[in-house]
């Protein structure tokens, strides 16, 4: 085995085992944060299905549909105003 | 008269190279995968402008004083744009389905081995003389394997700048061809009985544990791999603003204006390295090839994680949401709840895929943090 | 006590100038303008104000490491922020009557007369021993008759940045006086008749020839004419990210925040060039003459080519708006189309002028790829 | 006439000479990619009204009329929730 | 194996130290105070962040080539970002009840006297030989006075930036402890009956008088002391820009996009400089202690100016919105405004406290450009 | 009195001179300048209240009720589109 081989041999196994430990360590340390804090705040304020990816009403871009019904409601106050 | 010569010599059609014209058609082909195809459009149909930009004969925008290696030098050489994107996704990301079930970490660690595996793949092709890549080039290549663009570019601009161009392209490509990716993959190391499994319903996670995530894993990777706390800082920073409710307006700004403006001229920075003499090289190929080996170990290896972490615990997990250890957020795990439901009409996965998905992108940083650790000394 | 004296010493009523005097009234003309007449409010507004700074005496704002030098040397010197706003001009401008009628390019073409005609004017004057001109200066001048603010704020910054400020105080103000000088010239050179005519309806044009056409016209410049890329390149990418419908959010982005922010700092920055040593000069007095004459020949110009084409061809032109082909957008439209309601109520030129207007964008851009060929190797 | 003059004048002529020679070509070429276009996608999908310079809706600064409906939207429902 | 090894001395438990260690709970302290305390939680959390990132041993991100100190050197050694964050509070602030009874500009005038008492503490403590603050030292300190994070980041960064970690931690800190500091000073320096006094109802302010207010003011910080006008002329700028209604888009974005960008990086490069080795010493201690006089004195010398104007002046003035001179927009006016209801219900001090309260921006903007002027050049 | 000191106290009293001296003269100018505005526009456009330091409608960010509010209107208009 080249000696280029061999390093990467030996990267892939110190990578993959600190990715491991570091995750590892990840998954004891939030189970005891997560612990401690419904100690503290036990009554959870987000239901379950409210977890996702995208960012909330503030912040995420209106869809056409928002759009529409936006336009809609500004073209009927126009209307009302003439 | 001799100023239309000057003219006739100064235009493209006199200075065009046959390089500079098939990358204008490769720019032209990614425009095409953005539009069309909508494939990842934000930062392909960026990058494919950048491209052309960067092969119009004499323009020179990508050389020199021209605004794209301005903007490369300042945003891209530095770091800078690929943290502020990681601060953005930070805090377009919920937390809360990996902290409902953290032993899905495992499966976003598993998958990263699409990471060490490509660089293995790379080196190894060095050895049998088909390519020539530097162990700071394998690592920057094997990097794809994180299915992160963002980290991706802010490694290639620490180890290999000469490929940042094809690695960008690569990484972005094949996230947005996930859903053709893998599917087969998954459906070839599952039986339908296993692909049917389904999940305890998450528990609700409290505002408070999700404030203390990001600032629990930053500490953590502080002090355990330095190197990668630039970048999970900046996503615990992102994620901070999002979760802890008293900065609102930056969050939202960074989740708008600035990841937008951010991601127009990262996107366009990135296009400049497909100039012709840069890009057009076998080494191109063989990222296109590795980075397409990385992503199929990934998946692979995060689904057989999942299996295996099934024999040896009682609460069952479904070995598809392993695949969305690959990050590529949210892609991957749509795609896992897409499999899942043609095996069982009941069994909606996502949530419990965004899990995995998302502790694919703390696991690539941490691969990062490695490999700039032990080959950017080099 | 010598504080006092000292105190007084860094005192502006001390270290004033007669010509800092001067300027700050100027600026303060342009303050008046912009909010009280509404010209051209964004630049003349912000361009007025970093006038007043420039010329506060002592506070060296405007130089060494003063914020709005600063500003000027990233932003101008670098031809950035006239880049991004030319992009975002890109993603506000629609090629839709351009594309529904591609013969009024024709009438841009010839508006563009006035940059040449103006070019010719400073030599004159340069010649006749009122002005001394360079090739270089005078080719920047010549551009104000492109009406077109970010174009001749990027040529006056590669050509003659000795001359930004007045080049950039002139294209806008007199942009905004378009409604003032383009009408006289519009009536004396039509009659009743020519002005009454009505033109054919527009046909509808599809999303795909828009998505297309942006694409289409960076390759041709950059195959022609790769001196006008940067700008045109920039115009395009902004227009694509418009029209092409999957990069929404980075179009808003682009169309808002990001325009805005550059609008802010680009005023200022050309503002710090209305320095009392640098601004009051005889150059100044001829380039607020050449621009007048150039609004004039470019508005005359683009009439008569409109007249001639309605000779040779059979569909009817309506020559009011070959005067739209100045550009300044879309200002100068608005005005063909008033006027040609006032020869005929049935008449509505607006959607027609937006043609040869913004084809009169493109027009400059293509001058001043050919300046920027010519002259800044001398 | 001073060589600064001749210059000028040349200039003036291979500009407006390369000006009005891309512009025709630009012409040209439109015409071409248009015919394309339509016989692509033939159904055009924007009336000829829709083209204007000012950005889409979402991207466009509401006008004083909008913010006033959508404050006295706000206000109505501010007023509802007392 | 070695390079196991080398993980270990590269990790953050192999290098930290005790000062990293205290500067991380530091940071954690600030991030409390800011979402569980809402003190200044825009400027505290970003602060705080910055500080846990700059002390991450072995990161170095707040150093070197570190994101934090390139953002650092580009926005807050050359004064960028508190020049534009100036010029956004400019953009959100409302003169109108200041120019309905200028005669509150004395009171601003009055409260920076903490400003001058605390430089003269600074200095004292020298003198005793308990601290070693040089002039510029003692002057940047004193501008915690002001009660004003831009001007105070502002000026330390020019005539401090050793210290700036501890003068913006300890600016914003008390601006937030405003609601704790101020109360037991005002009553102790009032009677019941003078918190009781009703002033009379403001009256209207036309739109003209808010537009040349801004400019009347550039003007004569111009002529009088150009040092203040970079801070005062970008404060006029977005004032302007907010009151003269021509160009709301741009008051629109610096009001948020451009100043909540701004916010996160000035935040982030502040909190770079609370690294261990800069910001753990006993003159931060002493800029603490001094802080917290500054405030107080300014507080009380805004309150006993009131007082001393009811002897004069036969309109009567409540001296509870002295206390308001001290700028903390618009904390200090809210905190007036509540210690007058508590001795009179029907006693709404918010409007008439807004006055001083804008005044005393001004005033510490006055009080930084003498500091600038007189110790700069040492 | 060390000269730092000294130094410090010459410092103080200019600088809280200037001060004075400059609120002083702003509060005149600003006197004059009031009565120059009123006369040229005597009615005035804003009405006391108005005063504040909040931005206007346009620039301030939208209140959990508005955000509600609206996230409410959006959710009865797609439900109406089911
Ligand atoms: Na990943
Ligand atoms: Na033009
Ligand atoms: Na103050």
């Amino acid at each position: 085995m080249t000696p280029l081989m061999s390093a990467g041999v030996q990267l892939m196994l110190v990578g993959m085992g600190t990715v491991f430990f570091f995750l590892t360590v990840l998954v004891a340390a939030t189970r005891v944060m997560s612990a401690m804090a419904l100690r503290l705040a036990p009554v959870p304020d987000s239901p379950p299905e409210s977890a996702s990816v995208t960012p909330g009403p503030q912040s995420r871009h209106p869809t056409p549909d928002e759009i529409a019904a936006i336009s809609a409601a500004i073209a009927a106050h126009r209307a009302a105003r003439r | 008269m001799e100023l239309i010569q000057q003219l006739w010599q100064a235009s493209g059609l006199y200075q065009i190279t046959l390089g500079q014209f098939v990358m204008l058609c490769v720019g032209g082909v990614l425009l095409y995968l953005a539009i069309a195809k909508k494939f990842e459009p934000l930062l392909l149909l960026t990058i494919g402008f950048g491209g052309i930009l960067a092969n119009i004969p004499g323009a020179e925008i990508a050389t020199g004083d021209g605004l794209l290696h301005l903007v490369y030098v300042v945003g891209i050489e530095t770091g800078v744009f690929p943290l502020i994107i990681f601060m953005g996704v930070g805090a377009m990301t919920d937390f809360g389905p990996l902290l409902a079930n953290p032993r899905t970490l495992f499966l976003g660690a598993a998958a990263q081995f699409g990471i060490f595996a490509t660089l293995l793949g790379a080196l190894g092709l060095t050895s049998l003389g088909v390519m020539d890549f530097s162990l700071k080039e394998a690592a920057a290549i094997g990097i794809i394997g994180g299915a992160d663009g963002p980290t991706a570019i802010y490694v290639a601009g620490q180890l290999a700048p000469n490929l940042l161009g094809a690695i960008a392209v690569a990484a972005y490509s094949y996230m947005a061809l996930v859903p053709i990716i893998q599917p087969p993959i998954m459906r070839a190391l599952t039986s339908e009985k296993e692909r049917a499994i389904q999940m305890v319903q998450l528990r609700p996670v409290s505002k408070l544990e999700k404030i203390l995530f990001p600032i629990l894993l930053l500490l953590l990777i502080g002090l355990l791999l330095p190197t990668a706390a630039p970048l999970l800082g900046m996503f615990c920073f992102g994620n901070l603003m999002k979760e802890c409710g008293v900065v609102d307006r930056l969050s939202d700004t960074t989740q708008n204006a600035l990841i937008n403006i951010v991601t127009i001229f990262l996107g366009l920075a990135v296009g400049s390295k497909l100039q012709a003499e840069v890009f057009l090289s076998a080494s191109t190929l063989g990222i296109l090839l590795l980075g397409m080996v990385a992503f199929a170990v990934g998946t692979a290896s995060g689904v057989l994680m999942a299996k295996a972490m099934n024999r040896l615990s009682s609460t069952p997990i479904n070995p598809l949401i392993g695949a969305a250890g690959v990050s590529a957020v949210p892609m991957a795990a749509r795609v896992a709840n897409k499999v899942g439901l043609e095996a069982n009409a009941q069994n909606f996965l996502l949530m419990h895929a965004m899990g995995p998905n998302v502790a694919g992108v703390i696991g690539s940083a941490v691969a990062a943090g490695i490999m700039i650790l032990f080959t950017s000394g080099l």
